[in-house]
């Protein structure tokens, strides 16, 4: 077997969710590996749709931005941004959202905006970017994001896109909300009741302790939990193609 | 009906100190010939609208040409931070940076109303986040029809917007191509737009999904190839994505970021406080 | 994904009695086949969605295929009325048609607002028109940021949209190009879309201007050859202005449109009341 | 000199208040003729309009409709019907708008919707089109009508387009109205003060007695009436080769 990191299985649990035919927004960083990486292995009929208006995108190599030419190139549509997040994003025609976080809460509640506070942070983050449409919109929206007490903390300080709402009970939007949250560990998945994201499933050679130990809250942790399938040599393979960016044929 | 003229003196003629400026291009056809040449002839106290600030606004903010930025996402794209809008916003070096902040669908909109010259749009989203908190440009409307409650953007019309585009004609009508993002939007909801081309040809060719701009919305041209980079222009040039990487190092240092704007001739507003800095 | 169909499979699978149907093709690509695929399917109590009702609907609705008509402009262009829609709202024959009424502004933001799934749009107009009396469609409100009173309509979402185009590729996904209308909008807005194209290609050109709607936004895909005539579908064919013209005298009388009807295998709802009319 | 009816004399009229350079938006029937008029004369660069979304057209000869193909062809843009109101109508891109009528009262508001009640008309019209957004928002709006006392009335059935309001004291759009009232006997124009419609121009061979038989309601007429110069023989060329359709080089 080939060497992996916990960011490679993080990257390749991301991946496999992802359905033949799904339409899947991606954004930048890790759920643009997963997204090609799911269409170059299990589902290539997946459809990706990048917030610049590319639509059907077919990348011949990983992008580095989602405004490469590649990207436009070959799609099948390329529309206007405006359009993009009236016509599309917004009207729900988006069955997978995949996000990051700089940090979540227990209720999938997402901040990429500050931390501090907002008028005088102490660390200014990007923003927003697509993320709280994409969260309120998408059919289900999938969280891709290293697990640390740092990033998983008891409260946001800053709400940019909403999970389940403060205190779980509280989302109103349309799609059904992070239904998963893939991380290094492991993935969490809400509480069918109280929507509190709990363990699930758990990487190969990570525990329940670690998990624990990640978390800046007191984790709660499934009766019954999975253990993942490692990276498989085809994933692997297609993985390491996609980070040295080599082309592939359309 | 504008003529090609030189860089310089549209910019001399179209942006003012203290103007709202909107330089918009998605990734692709950032206008940062431009952006230079509004920082060389040293414009002060502008507000800048841009969906992502990118290292064209990272650089303007470092060379203290902006006291407000409207914006929506503000990362380097795929390295990280923008570490001159980070420096301003938390050490207030160059100056303090005020924000005012979308995301991408309510600042999209905000143009999109800006071009229809409507005072708001209506979106879905930004519903239970702390965006909100924004009144002054981030509200609610209630359906007429359904009861519903829906978010609502304040228009945005910026004093001049600066776009790059692959070509323009004779006439001096304009044509961009490939990832047109919210440009089309940004002109029309400008008061004044000035927009620099690769070339100009005597007929414009087809291309799908391009957006043409009739003279009569614009107020200047500028022939400027290349001036798009480190960005790209589809057909004319790739992105450089190594300049965007080693930004990131220049950007972080406000000693070299200092470097940098003096081998470009480009003036900064503050050269104290760099020992002080992140 | 959808392959090609047969067009009279596409009609039966995706139009029942009592939808709300939009036919959209601003003079250009009219989709008049899958029109009269309808009427021969014997298709009732129909609510038609167009902007331009045009002589497409002047023969659905003489056909009595329509309860309702929602529109905004209802003649027959460059050459004066659509007889059968008159006798309809006027004379009860075939029966009454109820009308719902826009101007072009505020149907095209309906469908803006149905294509985004949103409840209603807003737009500068209708102010002291008596089309505001139609509140259950036209509305008003009023901007948070700055108090302007505006129009509100209420967003349309047909059941079906079903529009003609120049091509599909071998994916089923279609373009169309020249005047776009607002057909976009009409797809996205319905639950439903059914497209009659001209020709399936390998390839789609390059058209600037074209409009893309990817295979997944549809519902069936039918080749219909000269499907718009007799308007036009650019590159394709030209507009049968003769027929328009003609039409008028055909439209005028109900036994001449009765027989125009019989030679064309489209059954009519109600064959009395010949004598009886304008 | 060549034979010309009133209807010349009307359109003719109409197309010489197009200056050089307006952006005009064009809808069928006479505003079609005056304005392609007004571009074959004396107003080549004028920019036609035309709301099925070509900006710039250049027809090569008179279109039979506001969708031939060659508006699209020859225009420099071509744009949705909901971009064309939003963006350029709606905006206020547009310097004239020309309107038709088929009833039109003292302070220019236009019914083109029915004659009779709404709900159970006498007859039914052709409805609004373009027209309520473009009274409201072209800085100045002409309006092409021949003169009778069935359109020219006490009282409009329906309001389509507002011109001045039901007193002359209503209009709140950002347009300046209905500047011009074009008819087969002559030229209105609103009373600065009031906004009444006032007969100041009176074309070759009509008296104001006639305008005001033609005139349902106690026509008002300026101090001093202007004679209009009747149509030129340039005017009429071009006139007669719109009509006939002859081909031009755009």
């Amino acid at each position: 077997m080939s060497e992996w990191s916990s960011a490679d299985m993080m990257n390749v649990a991301a991946a496999r969710e992802l359905r033949d035919g799904d339409v899947c927004l991606v954004g930048v960083g890790p759920p643009n590996l997963a997204a090609n990486l799911a269409r170059r292995t299990h589902a290539p009929n997946c459809r990706l749709v990048y917030e610049s208006g590319a639509i059907d995108a077919k990348p011949r190599r990983l992008p580095l931005s989602i405004g490469d030419d590649d990207l436009a190139a070959t799609a099948t549509a390329v529309v206007s941004v405006p359009e993009m997040f009236n016509y599309w994003v917004g009207a729900g025609r988006i069955d997978v959202g995949f996000l990051g976080a700089a940090q979540i809460d227990r209720f999938g509640n997402i901040n990429t905006t500050v931390i501090g506070e907002h008028s005088d942070p102490k660390t200014r983050l990007p923003g927003a970017g697509g993320a709280p449409e994409i969260a309120a919109a998408a059919g289900r929206v999938i969280v891709i994001v290293k697990q640390s007490p740092r990033t998983f903390v008891e409260q946001v300080d800053f709400v940019t896109s909403v999970g389940y709402g403060p205190t779980g009970r509280e989302r109103q939007a349309p799609g059904a909300g992070p239904t998963l949250v893939i991380t290094d560990h492991g993935v969490l998945e809400p509480d069918p009741d109280t929507n509190e994201l709990a363990l699930t499933r758990l990487h190969p050679g990570v525990t329940v302790e670690q998990a624990r130990e990640a978390t800046g809250w007191p984790l709660k942790v499934a009766d019954s939990i999975q253990k993942v399938e490692p990276p498989s040599e085809v994933e692997l393979t297609a993985l390491r193609r996609l980070r040295d960016r080599e082309a592939v044929d359309a | 009906m504008p003529r090609p003229v030189p860089l310089s003196e549209a910019i001399a003629a179209h942006v003012h100190d203290g103007d709202t400026v909107a330089l918009e291009g998605f990734t692709h056809l950032i206008p940062f010939a431009a952006a230079h040449e509004i920082a060389r002839q040293g414009r002060r106290h502008l507000t800048l609208v841009r969906m992502t600030p990118d290292l064209v606004y990272d650089q303007l903010i470092g060379l203290g040409v902006a006291d407000e930025l409207v914006f929506s996402y503000g990362g380097n794209p795929g390295v990280g931070s923008l570490h001159r809008l980070r420096d301003a916003v938390e050490k207030h070096w160059p100056h303090r940076l005020k924000v005012h902040e979308h995301s991408h669908a309510g600042l999209a909109n905000a143009y999109v109303a800006g071009a229809a010259r409507l005072p708001f749009a209506v979106l879905r989203g930004y519903r239970g986040t702390d965006l909100e908190e924004q009144r002054d440009i981030i509200s609610r409307v209630t359906c007429p029809f359904t009861g519903e409650e829906l978010a609502a953007v304040k228009a945005v019309n910026p004093d001049v917007a600066v776009i790059h585009a692959q070509l323009a004609d004779r006439d001096g009508n304009v044509m961009l191509w490939g990832i047109t993002g919210v440009q089309r939007e940004a002109v029309l909801a400008a008061e004044r737009a000035i927009v620099t081309v690769e070339e100009v040809v005597d007929e414009f060719p087809e291309h799908t999904g391009a957006v043409i701009l009739p003279n009569w919305v614009l107020s200047a041209v500028s022939v400027v190839p290349g001036g798009a980079w480190p960005s790209y222009a589809a057909g004319y040039s790739v992105r450089d994505n190594d300049f965007y990487q080693q930004w990131d190092a220049v950007s972080r240092d406000r000693a070299a970021f200092l470097r940098w704007a003096q081998e470009n001739g480009l003036p900064a507003a503050r050269v104290e406080g760099v020992e002080a800095h992140v």
